[in-house]
């Protein structure tokens, strides 16, 4: 089993914002990758103008999963819609310290937010 | 945070305290000291009855004559020697051998590198339940076949196999059958005479004897021939040289005298206390036993907990030391080839557990092991899916 | 009759008493007895961090990188290893060895199964003094040959070769260089950049560690290729499958420190309490050093008592607890082939002794042992001739 | 290193008649076997009338050989001098325990002893 950094543990014994937020017109929803595959990520979001007001996650997957998902919803939180759009893996994986072959999981999550803004950014 | 419970019997037992004193005698300056080889002086004499001694202990163990006993350093080697040995020896007579998919690693990496020398292998799929049928290896077996190879107790589940009925259809067809007993001793009877067996595996340290000493019972009337694996000094009737270790053949003498002598007691307490773990395991729902339906040694209980991933699930349980499958090097990322060749998926092998209890286990480790997994097994499937 | 007094310790030694405390405390209930291979649990990795620590002790003592440091059960294992692993992975560029007949066995039959294989191995006759030379290597050396094997410190004459001329000759030729270096360490400087050296066999039972584990140091810029004896749960960087024994590896660690760090201390404590024990047994006359114009290790005195038979030489000096060869199996009868290699008939042979000292021998056991010798040689004399 | 009977043992430390009588009218000698061979033996006896009234032996050789001729001359001493013709090495490697492997040695005992007899039963 790799070792996890002392970040990764914090999130996982206490994620942040874990669970779905209630279906409501201003929360949208994204998934990504399948239990079959060993990583899911379901991500929902509660807009309010530009802002991502609430986040939670689910996530099926390795210890660095559940963090990264927690990791990511905590720092967007508050953040404009666009900051969504900018996401990638790399500062989560940085942060988090997410070894190399733990890549692939990572870009599932990358799926899943990108995907989130996509929706959010559609004009309505 | 204090220290885990340990639920990995089946990977390593502790030393048992009474074995460490014998193994402590042997190691202080006015114990046994000398080399048992040398004959010419009373030190090497001393160590050399020590050593005979517990030949006769772990031979009394298996219902064998003491000079059928070949000290090792552990089930690898008593398991490369007698594949290795016997196919090297016998190549002329043929080149084909049955095993089957669910033997530990040091068999199947031994007929691997046989396979890359041209040496042909049947491996055995077994039934769900992880049973090889006797049937299967006497379908299996051609003119060519000069060795059997099939584990008496998997590692990864406790499953039994009926070796006895192995050995019977061998000694008909005049094939050597080779056991890999590493997980037997002190768990189910064991008796090469009875079995048939021609060569079998033992390690002192799944019974609570020390890590790195083992045994090969090689049959001797009518002689299996076996090329060694190690040249030297010509110890051990010359099929195993080097310095036997003393202290370490005291100490696994010593514990499979105690595994025998407890046997009983021993399994009765690990059944029941089994139970109870599966009973509170089973209270999360959703989780299956594997190999439910075999006949299984009492201390192991490899459980699927259906929708929870694999390396969250071990993480969320360090509190509990127990293990996705064997503990060799390559680490547990790759789900278990056991629970696959059972018919697993991966992702199935990879959210399954071996919990493996032994001696020193209590009802409250078992109560604390209950607590943590209803806990963190409830915490994951609630993050996966709200 | 008291216990006879110990100068056997080129067989092996006693543990010392620190070494055999760290052994205890991973041998005690609360000790690390997990199993190293066990990644997912705290018990697995306390085992594994003592095994990395004892690899730094090891490989500190010959000048290595942890990395290069293989674990094996003794130094017999590591001489097949190094030898059959050699020789199967290169088998394609060449088959032909080089070596000398005075090596140890582990060597010379691993050397003879393989020449059975249809190796063919190339034995030099070392000098009267016991030293082979560089240019009969360098003489021997041949376009198929894959691999050089010389002892550093003869077992039974205490002879030191220069295996750095050799290491140096071989990297220039392209051949592998493996040395088997059992009786070395804590007696003289082993490093194995400056000798370059690409295999080099260890023990721990000849330097005050537990019997049943050695080492061998297996280059790896650029890699040694070797082909594994034992295969299964891929311990060892794949080169050595098998359960790590914790408390053996702590144990050799442990030793393997202390011996360097006493090095300089007990080498000429030795040398003194040596050249005392000849003084005394060159009063008896027709006596001679075994290789005495070499340079030898401080501990080991192997002595000719002309006109005194062997076996009664032996046996009448049983308050001293010497032998006449290597410790192995075959009993002392056979003449050493090491004498004989050195230019000694079957009769001198016989009638010699390996004296061999250690960190626990003290002058009053040398001033006993000379008594004895002057007496019973004496009296052996007198009995064969008046 | 075969291990000794008790009376190897009590011979080998405390041989009976070792050494060499000296030579004289009345006084044989013979002997057999070398060094080079790894055992040799030289008997000598003083005869009186039909008896050997003493007799002693050099032996190079292992335990068994120095304990099997100490027994024999003790054995031998006061006998009549036809016990030398009629002696064979198995009464002594029975008594001592000598094992299969020793037996070419105890014939060169053997032959010491023979030759012996032939001396001492020379006509005069
Ligand atoms: C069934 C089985 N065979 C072989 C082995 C290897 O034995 P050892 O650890 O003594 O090398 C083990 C355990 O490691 C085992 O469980
Ligand atoms: C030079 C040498 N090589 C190899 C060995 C074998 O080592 P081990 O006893 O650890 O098998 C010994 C001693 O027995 C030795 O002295």
């Amino acid at each position: 089993m790799a070792r996890y950094s002392p970040l990764v543990i914090d999130h996982f014994d206490r994620p942040r914002n874990s669970g779905r937020l209630p279906a409501a017109p201003d929360v949208i929803e994204a998934s990504a990758g399948s239990v079959a595959q060993g990583t899911s990520f379901h991500l929902s979001a509660r807009l309010s103008g530009e802002s991502i007001m609430a986040m939670q996650f689910e996530a099926y997957g390795c210890p660095h999963c559940i963090a990264a998902a927690s990791w990511t919803t905590e720092h967007l939180v508050g953040s404009p819609i666009e900051a969504l759009a900018r996401w990638d893996w790399r500062p989560v994986a940085q942060a988090l310290e997410i070894p190399a072959e733990k890549r692939g999981r990572m870009l599932i999550l990358q799926d899943a937010v990108k995907c989130l803004a996509e929706i959010g950014l559609q004009p309505p | 945070m204090s220290s885990p419970i340990y639920l990995d019997y089946a990977a390593t037992t502790p030393v048992d305290p009474r074995v460490a004193d014998r193994m402590i005698e042997c190691l202080r300056p006015e114990g046994a000291h000398g080399n048992p080889s040398s004959a010419s002086h009373e030190f090497g004499r001393r160590a050399r009855e020590l050593v005979e001694k517990a030949r006769v202990q772990v031979a009394n163990a298996i219902g064998a004559k003491p000079a059928t006993i070949v000290w090792t350093s552990g089930a690898t080697e008593s398991d490369n020697l007698a594949i290795q040995g016997v196919a090297r020896f016998h190549a002329d007579r043929g080149r084909h051998i049955v095993s089957s998919k669910t033997e530990h690693k040091a068999v199947l990496d031994a007929l691997k590198q046989l396979e890359r020398e041209g040496f042909d292998v049947t491996y055995l799929r077994p039934g769900v339940d992880g049973i090889v049928q006797p049937e299967q290896v006497r379908e299996a077996l051609r003119p060519d076949t000069i060795l059997v190879s099939l584990m008496h107790v998997n590692n990864e589940t406790g499953v039994i196999q009926d070796v006895g009925a192995v050995g019977r259809l061998c000694r008909e067809r005049g094939v050597l059958f080779h056991c890999d007993a590493a997980q037997s001793i002190g768990k189910v009877p064991v008796d090469v005479e009875a079995m048939q067996i021609d060569l079998l595996s033992m390690t002192a340290h799944k019974a609570y004897g020390p890590k790195g000493v083992g045994a090969l019972y090689v049959r001797r009337t009518p002689p299996v021939g076996l090329r060694p694996i190690l040249f030297g000094g010509g110890q051990e009737f010359g099929l195993r040289s080097g310095t036997l270790p003393t202290h370490q053949i005291v100490g696994m003498g010593a514990a499979f005298e105690l595994a025998i002598a407890e046997k009983d007691e021993d399994v009765d307490r690990l059944r029941s206390l089994r139970e109870r773990l599966w009973q509170g395991i089973a209270k999360v729902g959703d989780v299956e036993i594997n190999a439910e339906s075999a006949d299984r040694v009492s201390n192991i209980l490899n459980v699927t907990f259906h929708g929870v991933e694999g390396e969250s699930l071990q993480f969320a349980l360090r509190a509990v030391a127990v293990s996705a499958g064997a503990a060799c090097s390559s680490g547990s990322d790759e789900a278990s080839y056991v629970l696959r060749a059972l018919g697993r998926t991966d992702q199935q092998a990879q959210s399954s557990l071996r919990f493996s209890l032994g001696r020193f286990s209590t009802t409250a480790e078992v109560e604390t092991a209950i607590a943590e997994v209803q806990r963190e097994v409830g915490r994951l499937r609630q993050i996966a899916s709200g």
